[in-house]
Formats: structure tokens, C-alpha cells, sequence
């Protein structure tokens, strides 16, 4: 092996070889200094792989042929060698991204850069603290030059304000060095850990003012102006640089310090870095600007990161795991975000939708979201379950709900920012055509995804890169250039497949979620040959939330619920933006979707106490002061995705606004997850009680509103699809409200209504997508008299409306009938009362459906639509034999399920005799109740036949009219407004309170970042007075604690 | 005002800080292991009588490196710095005074002293007070002269770059050789340390020094010779 | 002994005397610049007295004399700039 | 004398920091910040010494066998030569930030570069 000490050795020849070459040739300077970093990049690559394969052991390196503490030392180990790695790979490939800039500046440029490097990978390897110290330095001074590659006017003055801070930072260095070295008679950092207690006592200030000086070269918050100017104005490949290479480099640095200082120094790095994390992620709302959003988000990882240093101590050997994870999924995904930002011309955060063209480069962006947000499957997602697992199993909870605060925000932001790339208009000049500077971008995405295998390796679960639902849906990038149809029969081909596959090993409630993802999502599918194109970005976004689901079914363990989990959630935001107007409803839905997440994530951490394997099964073994917050926790994050009311605001606008064959699978088969987690949480956790409350009881009330409040609110919309998507509130609600009365009957009615839900709201959504896609409009008012036009629709809404009514004969009269019976076992008459009340408010949405739809008159614009296209009529008119099947048959099905139910529920079953079903308040045979209500029917439409049989008919435009045009046409329409004495008596019901609600958290969160932002006045001494406060302040905490 | 009275209070605090590490310094009254080791072993080992540049250019020979560095850092820079966008101004008229006789012939007369003082100073340095940045700020000052009595004369940006990098090379050249040759990286004992207390003693420091002295030299000079160029070009 | 504390006493009066002249902001630049190259001058001597005659050459040379070099070279393109 | 020494470099910081935190011309931030670094040597300088010892030479005065007993802790020194030139450096990249920042701004006043924030 080559000694690591020709990292140094072999940068500083090279810088000082570019010197001895004339000004003019640059090309050769530029190959010196590209061979130079190919070098150094190999020597640490093949140290990282003879170290992590054990070949060798870490080594030191010895200068002067003299023992440390008396000369200088330095120490590769693993950690150290992936670090100095990263650091010369980024500069390598940042040196690459420079050409054209290099070649223009010459080789006094190159030689910074060189040093640049060189200096980081020194800070990483050196055991001597004042030799830490030049290191900084030389950093400190390569940075003042390469700021200069910029060909912003105001990097200049950036530049000196960062120098002006740097001059403190290494006057308070400088002092605390020599102190610590009185009190210790040794500069080697491995010395002074040994004599820690010796320092701390006396030189507890020393060691404090060399800790706080290397915090600050962190960039902590808010001690951090002038980092965020340079990151707003330096060359976006040198901001790569420092936020990849020299920040990981000075977490390094504070790592060794924090051998040193031991647990209550750790302790302060962590608060450090939690205050960090959070402030600079809620300023980063406020921000407009690429690259100083950029900028906030380095500060808040990187605040991250030194908050998984602090916790060290509670980490144990996972420690390396947990901060590599964040530190490279960091380090990659912000590089090649500010490498991407090269490529974008405008600055704006809306300039970024010049990316859409470019497929490769979205995938690279969506890539780099997901590194930084830590989402499945990359190293950041296994490093923060093993974080919070940690932290939550030592009652750290403060940090805990702030760590996953910072991170709801943080996602909120960057993924706001995507959904600019994929909405906005496209007015900004196009993407920077430069193939080199795309590779440098491509090498960043490979290398992420590399790090999530590898990650995935490492951790003590599966790899989620070996799963197969992933690696299908993944797969479907590479098929990206396949027409749309031919993809979506592979989908198909796919869904059915596993299915069969996995059918063997489903237990029946298992079997009943899966044959709803894989069969119906199969389905619904169908509907999915309509588009024709390529229909770009479709497939892996919808197989995303496939795999999800599929995985979530089958999980074991909370870790594989939890990826699952975030795997649907993600897949599902991308299916839901791709809507034409659902941009901020997609960042809404996300918002909360990772919000309960993140809840969910809390639950199982507290529930496992450290254990990242738990299974879910021993959630019922979560021992009592904790079990009732785990489950308050797990029940919300799943009601988040049920949208029960309260945290209901995203799901009108994201079904709504998403595309035709989108709005089902996310109404339909989506929603569903919600609800497997709640059987989940039931069934393991039971009933619990907290202060006295039953939560249960708690849940039930909050589905009773849920329905009420739901059916209210769908009743007053005029909006064919958010009716819908209001609707499905009031039926989740149901659903709750079954499950919280934890009897029999109460879990066979939720069964019940997953499964109705899924069949009647997909037709309906269907049916409904396919009317506005003809008639151009949802507005009901707009449409009337389509029965006769598009009459497959009209028999797919009005069995599906029937369905949903719950009147007899289909399939929703069984579900009220389990529902009723339920209802009559469980004692809570107040919430029945409600849950009774909202049924027939269900009837008046519904009723306005069909009514405002199909009948009434036809509108003249209307006169030549057509049937909706085959595709999308078809699977309706499955559902519609479904459905009939259904009511003819429910114990196909529920009879399985009952039986199991019965495993934890036993009272109360039903017991099934042919086609009949009896309960112990009376029975229900699907088939004379079918029998009767037909005959019933037959016998009112022949007497209606007969009565009408001498009406006239009489044109539809047969009427002359004259009258003033009114200001608001709409509103001299009979359908529009149309429960409006309702409205009147129960609008106040339906009135946003939530809306107000969460619009007014957001509004809050937004002015606090705007006004506090504001300390950032770009004036550099104010800078370097907020470090010195900074400086003051942990001090004055410190010693008050 | 709010300002300044804000960095009052702080440096009031920082003020604390540094009381509070003098109220708890207590001056050693022996040698700490360390500096033992240096007062014993130096002459010894490395064959050096100036402790200090012992520890400078061996025990400590890689921050020497990086101070080294960091002058290479800054005279590159300092060249961007002045190089960028300078070519876009037009070109100062300049209407100073020529320099005076007597400053030329002094010139004349000091430099080659100067060059030569300091030329000792880094040559001697293991022995005597004094070394590589020393010498070279000396060097440096002799280039100051020249600057200031030919004001419009330009300089050797070549023969400098040349000085640097040669100088530069050398000094990490000598450092790979003590891995190759002797205990590691910056090893002195290349050389035989010969008698000490002589010129040629202290196996390669001398030569170590006489490269930094040189470099130095160099780096402040490309410095001083850009700041007093910006505006000619 | 005494008398080296004398001196010392009397260096630390003239430095912290030049060293507040140095960062008063109402004296001309050039004034600043020699009182602080003085400060560092004085400082070399205190080295000297304490001991460490390498680090009083370095700071004569480099702290004190390049420094201020330095620094006038830059003042001298200001002005010249400010005239313009 | 030591603590002399000392207190004197821990005045000299702080002097130099309010100044450079105070005047606005950066000129004079430099001027200032200068001033600071001359009382860190001070104070890194103070540190080694030993009231009645001599400097780490060894010659004729101070021979090898006695050196451990007469010399003044030598590191320190050492760390001061590096810290000495490092600080002459960064100041002359400010210095030559300086001057660019009043060529393409045409003023030296800290406060007037404001472009960039929040």
C-alpha cells in the first residue's frame, strides 16, 4: 500500500509543480491538476477498500521518523478514509465541473484547489491539534481564493466577510490551543483525550474556546452569515465543495475534539447542532434564491450531523453507521444539487423548471431531494431510524419531536421547491448544455445510489434495494422510453403477478388489502391504456406507491412497515403532482403524509426502546407508561393518512386535482394504507387508556365527526371530483368509527367499507374523470343531461351511488347493516347519534351527483359529447358485476375474515348459513333482499310507465326566454348552490375551521422565518459580532448548567 | 451605537473568558514531557542546537509545510485576486517622482548585503536564532528596495514562480526522502548530522531551511511585486 | 530582574498605548498602520525578554516590517484610487 | 513578567477585535485585526516561559547536559513562528481583497456591501 501521507505529499507537489509551468498552458496544468486528484482519490479508495475488507488495520503515520505527541502524527482508520475519499472525489469531480472556469483563471487556481483538498484531507487525518489548526487555516485561506472562481460580482464581498470571521475564529483557536497545551503538556489530541479529566479541570476554558472555534468553522446557526453569502454568490462547484467536502472535514475535526471533551461537551454539540438543524431549516422557508436555500439546508445538515456526533455516546458502535449515513447522504445530494445549479440559469427557486425537459436531470434532482430528506432507500433513511430509535429509547424526547420538526420542515421546503420544477411555467432560459458538467451530475446520482445499496448492506435489516416491488418499480426508469401502453400492460403484468405470487403466504386480512393494491390497482389500471405518448414519469411514481403497498402488507417488523410507509407516501406525492393545478396540493398532501410519518416513526421508536428489529407483533408487549403514547402516536400518523377530520385539509385538493386515472388509485387504493395500519395498531395494541381516556372512545369520536363533517362538507361542493374527495373524509370516518368500537362486528364493518370503499369510489372517480374529461368541466352546475350521451356512466354512478348510500339491495346495505348491528353492541350513544345523522347527508351528495350530472337539461355546449373513451368505461363496468357480486355474496369475502377477526375478537361473530347471515339482532339474506328490491323497482318503474304513459315530449331548446344578464351567471342556476337552505341551517358545521387552522401554522412559521431572518443584515461586521455572541452565549449556557 | 455597544458587552464577556484562563494559569516550574524531550533529545537525535528550529523544520516539519503552503496559498491568490478583471481598466497614467540618486545607488550599494544577511540567517539557522522565514522576509525586503528605486521596472514574475516552485518541490521532495531513506516523512536524518554546532550539521535542516528561506523569499516578493504591478497592467 | 519587569511593564504601557491608536478610527490610515507595525515592533522586543529570540526576528521581519509594507502598498493604490 | 506579557496580548485582542468589530473602513478592520494577532503571539509566547531560564539554544552557555533544567519551553516558540506567518498571510489576502473591493466598489465602508443577505 502507498503511504496515505502522499495524499498530502502528492497535492502539495503538484500545486508546486503548477507553479514551474508557464501561464499560457493550461491544458497541461489542467491534466497536472486532474491526475493529481485522480491520484489522491485513488490512494484513499484503496485504503477505504483494504480497510473495510479487513486486509489492513488503521494505520499511523508517523512524520520525522519520531513518536507522536513529540512529532506530528497522523491516523487513517475507516472513518477517516471514506472522509479524506469523499473530500478528494468531490474535488476531483468539482475540478472537473471547472474546466471552463480553471482554464480561464490559469494554474494559480488549479493550485488552490489542489490545496484546497489537500488541507481537508489533512483536517481529517492529522492527530496534533495545532497541526488541525494550519490545516484550517490553509483552508480558510484556499477558500478566500477559490471564491474567486466565481463570475458573481458579489462573491468579492462575500469572500472578505468570511475572512473577517475567520480572523476571529482563529484568534479564539489560537488561545485555546496554547492553554490546552499548558494544561496537558502535549499537543497530540490522542494525549490529551487521556488526560481529559486533567484538561477539563483546569483547562476547561482552553479546551471550550479551541471546541467552539472549530463549531464555528461548522457554520453553525445562527453564528453563520457569511457562509450563506458564499453560498448564495461562490462558484456552485466550490459550494459543492464546502458543503460536501469541507464540512464533513470539520466534523471530523470536532468528532476528535469531542474525544476529548467527552459526554457534557457531546451534550453541547448536540444542542448546537439540534438548534442548527431546526432554525436554519424554519429560515429556509423564507428563502427564494437556489443557492442560498442551498445554503440553509447545508447549515441545517450539517447541524444534523453534529447533533449524531453529540450523541455519540448513546450510539455505540452504531455511531459510524448513523453519522456516515446522514454525513455522505448529505454530502452527495447537496453537491449534486449545487452542481445542478449550475446547469439552471435563473436563481430563482421557478427557474428550476428548466429541468423538466430533461428527464435524467429530474430523476437527479428527485434523486438528491430524497438523499437529503433521508428517504428510503437511501443511507439517510437507515441512519435516522437508528438515530431516532436511539434517542428515543434514552427519553431524549425534546430532541426527538425537534428532529423530526426540522425535518417535516425541511422536506416541506425542498419539495416545494420540486414541485416549481414540475408545475411552474417554463419562461427561464434553457439548462446549460455542457455534457462534462451533466456527467459530474450523473457520477453524483450514481454514487447516491451506490451509497443506499451499500447502506442497505450495512444495516441490520434487508436491503431495500433487494426488494422486489422496488426493484420493479425502479425498473421502470430504465423503461422509460417504452410507449405508454406497453408500460402499463408490464404494470399490470407485474401487480398480478406478485399477487399470485405472494397469494400462498397472506393470511385473510392480508389477502383482503392485497387483492384491493394488487388486483384492484390492477384494475384500475385498466383505465390507464387511455393515454397514449410515453407518458413520462407515470409508471415509476405509481409502482412506487405499488411497492409500498405491497411491502407495507407483508411487513414483519416496524422498520419494513415504516420504509414501506414512506415508499407509497413518495410515490404517491409524485402520482398526485402530476395533476395539472394539484402543485400546492401535492406539497400539502406530502406535508402531512410525512408528518404522520414522522409520528408513526416516533411511535415505533419509543415502542421499540432501542431494538431497531421490532417486530410488530411486540408492539402488544409495550410495556404500560409508554403504550398509550406509542399508540397515540402510531393512531395519528395512520389517521393522517385516513384524513380524518382535523387532518383532512390535503385530501380534497390532491384526489381532486390529480389526473383521471390517478384520482381512484389514490382515493381508492391508497387511503386503504391508512387503514391496515390502523387494524394493525388494534389489533396488537387493543384498547388504551391515557389519563383516564379511553382512546378508543376518543378515536370513535373522531370518526363520528369525521363522517358527519365530511358528508356535510362534500354536500356543499360544486365540484364533481372534490364532492368525491369530501366524500371519501365522511367514508374513511366510517371506517374509524367501526374500528374504534373494537367488537366483531364493529372490525367486519371497516372490512367492509375497505373494500366497498375501494369499488364504488374508483367507479365513481372513473365515471366522474371521464365525464370531465369529455365535457372539459367539473363543475356540476356546468353539465345536466348527460344520461342519454353517456349512458355507461350513468349506470356506473348511479350503482355506485346506490352502493354508497347503503340503501338496499348492493353491497353498502350490507355494510349499514353490519354497521347497525355494531352499533347496537357498543355503548357510546352520542357518537351513534352522529354517525346516524350523517347518513342521510350522504344521500344528498350523492343525490346531487346523479341529479346535476345526468339529468335536468342538457347544455348546449354539450350536444355532441361523447361516451368516456373505452379504457376508462371499462373497468366500471366491472365494478358495476363486482359490486352486484358483492351484494349477492359478502361471505366470499367477509366470511374468511370473520373467522379471523375471531382470533381477537370473539364475541359477536356472525354466523354464515348458505347466503345468509345472522347476527344477534336479526339476519340478512343478501339474495331476497336483492329479489325484493327488484321486484319492488319493477313494479314502481311500470306504474311510473303507465302513469306518464300520454306526456309529451318537448324539446329541450323548445323555450324562449329573455331576461338580464346577471354579474355571476352560475348563480341563476337551479344546480349550483344547491343546498343552499342547508347550507344556511349547517354551514356553520362545514365551515375551514382546520383550513384556517393549518393556514394559519404556515402563515405563522413563514412570517417567523421572514422577520427572523432578517439578522442575516449582509453586513459582515454584524456577522462577526453574532459569532462572538454566539461564542458568549454557549459559554454563559455552559457554565450555567 | 447599538453596535457598539453590543461588541462591548461581548468582548466584556470574551474579557471574562481570557481572565478566567489567566486566573488559572499557573506557570510550569519544570519542563512538561514534551519539551523535555525536546531539550534532551534534539541535539542528540537530530543534531540541531536551536531547539526551536528543530521543532520547526522535523519534530513539526509538517506544519512548516503547511505554513510554507500557506504563503504559496497567498501569493497565488493575491495574483488572482489582482489579476481579475484588472485587464478591463484602463491602464493608470503614473506621474511619480523618479526615484532619487541616492536611493539607486544605495540600492546598489544594500542589496547585495541584504541578499546576503539573509542568506545567512536560513543557512545558520539550526544554530542561531533566526531561519527560512526569517531569511526569506529579509530576501523579501531586499526586493521591497529594488521595488522602490525602480518603480517601473519589471520584475521576473518567471525567475519568481520559478524560485517557489523549485523551492516548494524540494522541500516535499526531502520529505518523501525521509520516508524512503530514514524514519518517515520529514525526516532530517537523511543526511549525517556531522559535528554539531556546525554549519553543515543537523543532516538535511539546513538545506530544509535554506529551501523555506528561499520560498519565503520568493512568496513575499511575488506579493509585493503584484500589489506594486496592479496598476501598470 | 526588576529591571526587566520595568522594561516589560513600560513595553506592555507602549503597546497598548500604540495598539489603541492603531484602532481609533480618527486618525489617518497611515498614522494607524505605523502604530500598529510599532505595536508589533515593541512586541519583538517583549520576546526578546521572554526568551525567545526566534519569534523576536520573525515578528521584526515578518509582523512588523513586511506587514506594514503590505499595508502601505495598499493604502498608497487607495489613495491614488480615491483621487481619481 | 509572564503575566504581564500576557495580560498585555489579551488586551491587545481584545483592542484589536473592537476595532475591527467598529470601524467600518476595512482598512482599518485590517489594521485592526494586525493588532489582534500580535497580542495572540504575545500571549502564545508567554505561556512557555520560565521565569530565569534561557532561551532554547543550546551553545556554549547552555550545554546539552543542562539544557532540560535551563531552557524555556520551546513549543510554544515554535507554534508562534507558524502562527506569526499564517497571520501575515491571511492579512495579505485581505489586503488584496481590500483593494479589489475598492476597485470595483469604490468605497472601503464594510457596511456598503449589503448586496447579499438574509
Amino acid at each position: 500500500m502507498v503511504s496515505p501521507i502522499f495524499i498530502i505529499a502528492g497535492s502539495l507537489g503538484g500545486a508546486f509543480l503548477l507553479g514551474l509551468l508557464r501561464d499560457p498552458w493550461r491544458g497541461a496544468s489542467y491534466v497536472i491538476s486532474l491526475l493529481v486528484l485522480t491520484f489522491t482519490t485513488w490512494l484513499a479508495g484503496s485504503w477505504l477498500w483494504a480497510l473495510s475488507s479487513g486486509a489492513v488495520t488503521p494505520v499511523e503515520i508517523l512524520t520525522a521518523g519520531t513518536q507522536p505527541p513529540f512529532a506530528v502524527n497522523l491516523r487513517l482508520g475507516i472513518a477517516e478514509a471514506a472522509m479524506v475519499l469523499l473530500i478528494n472525489l468531490t474535488g476531483l469531480l468539482s475540478a472537473l465541473y471547472l474546466k471552463d472556469t480553471l482554464f480561464k483563471q490559469g494554474r494559480r487556481a488549479m493550485a488552490v484547489l489542489l490545496i484546497f483538498s489537500m488541507a481537508l484531507s489533512g483536517i481529517v487525518m492529522t492527530r496534533d491539534l495545532f497541526n488541525l489548526f494550519v490545516f484550517f487555516e490553509l483552508t480558510v485561506i484556499s477558500t478566500g481564493g477559490l471564491i474567486l472562481l466565481s463570475r458573481d460580482p458579489r462573491a468579492l464581498a462575500a469572500g472578505f466577510k468570511y475572512l473577517v470571521a475567520s480572523q476571529v475564529v482563529s484568534i479564539l483557536m489560537l488561545v485555546g490551543i496554547i492553554f490546552a497545551y499548558h494544561a496537558t503538556g502535549s499537543l497530540n489530541l490522542d494525549d490529551m483525550a487521556a488526560a481529559s479529566a486533567a484538561l477539563l479541570r483546569g483547562g476547561a476554558l482552553a479546551f471550550f474556546l479551541v471546541f467552539i472555534a472549530v463549531v464555528a468553522e461548522l457554520k453553525v446557526f445562527p453564528a453563520n452569515g457569511w457562509a450563506l453569502d458564499i453560498y448564495e454568490s461562490a462558484h456552485p462547484a466550490f459550494s459543492a465543495l464546502v458543503s460536501a467536502a469541507a464540512g464533513s472535514a470539520s466534523l471530523v475535526a470536532i468528532d476528535k475534539l469531542l474525544q476529548i471533551g467527552g459526554p457534557a461537551w457531546m451534550d453541547v454539540a448536540s444542542i448546537i447542532g439540534i438548534v442548527s438543524f431546526v432554525g436554519a431549516n424554519l429560515f429556509a422557508l423564507a428563502q427564494r434564491v437556489d443557492r442560498r436555500l442551498l445554503g440553509y439546508s447545508s447549515v441545517a445538515q450539517i447541524g444534523l450531523i453534529l447533533f449524531v456526533v453529540g450523541q455519540q455516546d448513546i450510539l455505540g458502535e452504531r455511531y459510524l453507521f448513523v453519522a456516515g449515513g446522514v454525513l455522505l447522504a448529505h454530502a452527495v445530494g447537496k453537491a449534486g444539487l449545487f452542481w445542478l445549479s449550475g446547469l439552471v440559469a435563473g436563481r430563482d427557486l421557478t427557474a428550476w423548471s428548466a429541468l423538466r425537459g430533461n428527464p435524467l436531470l429530474l430523476f437527479a434532482f428527485a434523486s438528491f431531494l430524497a438523499l437529503l430528506i433521508g428517504l428510503p432507500p437511501f443511507p439517510g433513511f437507515y441512519a435516522k431510524w437508528e438515530l431516532v430509535h436511539a434517542i428515543a429509547a434514552h427519553d431524549h424526547l425534546l430532541e426527538l419531536a425537534l428532529l423530526l420538526f426540522g425535518a417535516l420542515v425541511e422536506a416541506g421546503y425542498l419539495y416545494r421547491w420540486f414541485g416549481y420544477a414540475i408545475k411552474r411555467e417554463i419562461d427561464h432560459e434553457p439548462i446549460a448544455p455542457s455534457l462534462y458538467k451533466r456527467a459530474v451530475v450523473c457520477v453524483a446520482v450514481l454514487a447516491g445510489w451506490l451509497l443506499a445499496y451499500v447502506w442497505g448492506e450495512l444495516s441490520p435489516h434487508d436491503n431495500l434495494l433487494h426488494a422486489v416491488p422496488v426493484l420493479f418499480a425502479l425498473a421502470f426508469l430504465a423503461l422509460e422510453w417504452l410507449p405508454a401502453r406497453v408500460k402499463n400492460a408490464l404494470a399490470i403484468a407485474g401487480l398480478l403477478g406478485w399477487f399470485a405470487f405472494s397469494y400462498p403466504a397472506y393470511d385473510p386480512l392480508q389477502l383482503i388489502f392485497a387483492l384491493i393494491v394488487l388486483a384492484g390497482g390492477a384494475l384500475i389500471l385498466l383505465a390507464s391504456f387511455h393515454s397514449d405518448g410515453r407518458r413520462l414519469g407515470f409508471y415509476p411514481s405509481a409502482m412506487l406507491m405499488y411497492a409500498g403497498l405491497a411491502m407495507l402488507i407483508v411487513a414483519e417488523d416496524s422498520f419494513n412497515f415504516f420504509a414501506a410507509w414512506e415508499s407509497l407516501t413518495i410515490g404517491s406525492y409524485f402520482l398526485i403532482l402530476r395533476g395539472r393545478q394539484s402543485e400546492p396540493h401535492a406539497l400539502s398532501y406530502l406535508v402531512f403524509s410525512l408528518g404522520g410519518a414522522f409520528l408513526i416513526l416516533a411511535g415505533f421508536a419509543l415502542a421499540a426502546q432501542g431494538n431497531v428489529q421490532f417486530l410488530l407483533v411486540s408492539l402488544a408487549e409495550v410495556a404500560e407508561p409508554l403504550a398509550p403514547w406509542v399508540f397515540a402516536l402510531l393512531a395519528v400518523g395512520f389517521m393522517t393518512k385516513t384524513a380524518a377530520i382535523g387532518l383532512h385539509i390535503w385530501l380534497p385538493g390532491a384526489h381532486a386535482e390529480a389526473e383521471t386515472d390517478v384520482s381512484p388509485m389514490v382515493s381508492g387504493i391508497l387511503l386503504k394504507a391508512g387503514l391496515f395500519g390502523l387494524f394493525m395498531l388494534l389489533m396488537t395494541m387493543g384498547r388504551q387508556e391515557l389519563y383516564g381516556v379511553d382512546l378508543a372512545h376518543v378515536m370513535m369520536w373522531i370518526g363520528a365527526l369525521s363522517a358527519l363533517l365530511g358528508n356535510l362538507m362534500a354536500a356543499f361542493q360544486e365540484d364533481a371530483k372534490r364532492l368525491l374527495a369530501y366524500s371519501s373524509i365522511g367514508q374513511m370516518g366510517y371506517a374509524l368509527f367501526g374500528l374504534a368500537m373494537m367488537n366483531h362486528l364493529g372490525w367486519l364493518m371497516a372490512l367492509m367499507f375497505v373494500i366497498n370503499h375501494y369499488i364504488y369510489k374508483s367507479m365513481l372517480f372513473l365515471s366522474v374523470g371521464g365525464v370531465a374529461k369529455r365535457t372539459g368541466t367539473r363543475a356540476m352546475y356546468q353539465m345536466g343531461g348527460l344520461i342519454t350521451l353517456m349512458p355507461l356512466s350513468f349506470i356506473a354512478v348511479l350503482i355506485g351511488i346506490i352502493a354508497m348510500s347503503g340503501v338496499p339491495p348492493l353491497s353498502g346495505f350490507g355494510g349499514r347493516w353490519i354497521f347497525y348491528n355494531a352499533i347496537m353492541t357498543s355503548e357510546y350513544r352520542l357518537p351513534m347519534i352522529l354517525i346516524f345523522v350523517s347518513g342521510p347527508i350522504a344521500f344528498l351528495y350523492l343525490f346531487r351527483l346523479i341529479h346535476s350530472i345526468f339529468l335536468g337539461q342538457l347544455k348546449d355546449e354539450h350536444r355532441r359529447v361523447k361516451e368516456a373513451p373505452f379504457w376508462l368505461v371499462l373497468p366500471q363496468m366491472i365494478y358495476v358485476v363486482c359490486l352486484l357480486v358483492f351484494a349477492l355474496a359478502p361471505g366470499l369475502a367477509l366470511r374468511r375474515v370473520d373467522a379471523y377477526i375471531s382470533n381477537f375478537l370473539p364475541q359477536g361473530a356472525l354466523s354464515w348459513e348458505g347466503l345468509t347471515i345472522t347476527s344477534e339482532f336479526g339476519y340478512w339474506s343478501p339474495v331476497s333482499i336483492m329479489l325484493i328490491v327488484g321486484v319492488i323497482f319493477v313494479v314502481i318503474f311500470a306504474w311510473l310507465l303507465f302513469v306518464n304513459r300520454r306526456a309529451q315530449k318537448v324539446k329541450q331548446f323548445n323555450i324562449v326566454f329573455a331576461a338580464e344578464r346577471p354579474y355571476r351567471p352560475e348563480t341563476t342556476h337551479y344546480a349550483w348552490n344547491f343546498y343552499a337552505p342547508y347550507k344556511k341551517a349547517l354551514g356553520f358545521l362545514a365551515w375551514p375551521v382546520f383550513e384556517r387552522f393549518w393556514a394559519a401554522v404556515t402563515d405563522l412559521l413563514h412570517t417567523l422565518a421572514e422577520l427572523l431572518r432578517r439578522i442575516y443584515t449582509g453586513n459582515g461586521q454584524v456577522y462577526a459580532i453574532h459569532l462572538l455572541a454566539f461564542v458568549v452565549v454557549v459559554y454563559l449556557l455552559k457554565e450555567g448548567l | 451605537m447599538i453596535k457598539r455597544f453590543a461588541v462591548i458587552l461581548l468582548l466584556l464577556g470574551i474579557g471574562a473568558i481570557f481572565t478566567g484562563l489567566m486566573v488559572n494559569y499557573v506557570p510550569d516550574k519544570a519542563l512538561n514531557v514534551t519539551a523535555r524531550y525536546y531539550a534532551e533529545q534534539t541535539a542528540p537525535d537530530l543534531g540541531a542546537a536551536n531547539i526551536v528550529t528543530a521543532i520547526i523544520v522535523t519534530y513539526r516539519g509538517l506544519d512548516t509545510l503547511g505554513e510554507v503552503t500557506v504563503l504559496f496559498l497567498t501569493a497565488a491568490i493575491v495574483g488572482l485576486v489582482l489579476a481579475r478583471g484588472s485587464s478591463d481598466e484602463a491602464p493608470a497614467r503614473r506621474d511619480l517622482p523618479p526615484p532619487g540618486e541616492l536611493l539607486l545607488t544605495g540600492t546598489r550599494l544594500l542589496l547585495p548585503l541584504i541578499l546576503l544577511f539573509g542568506a545567512y540567517v536560513f543557512t545558520h539557522g539550526h544554530l542561531t536564532p533566526g531561519g527560512g522565514f526569517q531569511g526569506g522576509a529579509i530576501i523579501a525586503s531586499g526586493m521591497l528596495l529594488m521595488l522602490l528605486s525602480h518603480p517601473l521596472r519589471r520584475f521576473g514574475h518567471r525567475l519568481i514562480a520559478i524560485v517557489e516552485s523549485i523551492a516548494g518541490l524540494a522541500f516535499v521532495g526531502i520529505g518523501v526522502l525521509g520516508i524512503a531513506l530514514a524514519g518517515g516523512f520529514l525526516d532530517n536524518r537523511i543526511l549525517p548530522l556531522g559535528t554539531f554546532g556546525e554549519l553543515f550539521s543537523a543532516g538535511a535542516i539546513p538545506i530544509i531551511y535554506t529551501f523555506v528561506g528561499l520560498k519565503v523569499g520568493a512568496e513575499f516578493s511575488s506579493m509585493l511585486v503584484n500589489l506594486s504591478e496592479t496598476e501598470d497592467l | 530582574m526588576n529591571l526587566n519587569i520595568g522594561m516589560a511593564l513600560l513595553l506592555a504601557i507602549g503597546m497598548i498605548g500604540t495598539a489603541i491608536m492603531a484602532t481609533r478610527g480618527k486618525r489617518s490610515l497611515g498614522i494607524s498602520i505605523l502604530a500598529a507595525g510599532l505595536a508589533s515592533l515593541l512586541a519583538s522586543v517583549m520576546f526578546l525578554l521572554l526568551g525567545a529570540p526566534d519569534v523576536a526576528m520573525t515578528e521584526a521581519a515578518i509582523g512588523s516590517g513586511l506587514t506594514t509594507f503590505l499595508f502601505f502598498f495598499v493604502l498608497g493604490r487607495v489613495r491614488r484610487g480615491e483621487n481619481d | 513578567m509572564d503575566l504581564i506579557a500576557m495580560a498585555t496580548g489579551f488586551l491587545l485582542i481584545l483592542i484589536g477585535l473592537f476595532g475591527a468589530l467598529t470601524n467600518r473602513n476595512i482598512l482599518r478592520m485590517i489594521v485592526a485585526f494586525a493588532v489582534a494577532n500580535t497580542g495572540v503571539n504575545l500571549v502564545l509566547v508567554s505561556v512557555g516561559y520560565m521565569t530565569g531560564r534561557t532561551a532554547p539554544i543550546l551553545d556554549s552557555a547552555v550545554p546539552v547536559a543542562e539544557a532540560t533544567a535551563r531552557v524555556i519551553d520551546p513549543v510554544p516558540q515554535a507554534l508562534v513562528l507558524t502562527a506569526i506567518v499564517i497571520g501575515v498571510g491571511v492579512t495579505a489576502l485581505m489586503l488584496a481583497y481590500a483593494y479589489r473591493l475598492f476597485k470595483t466598489r469604490g468605497t472601503l465602508d464594510i457596511s456598503r456591501y449589503t448586496d447579499l443577505k438574509w
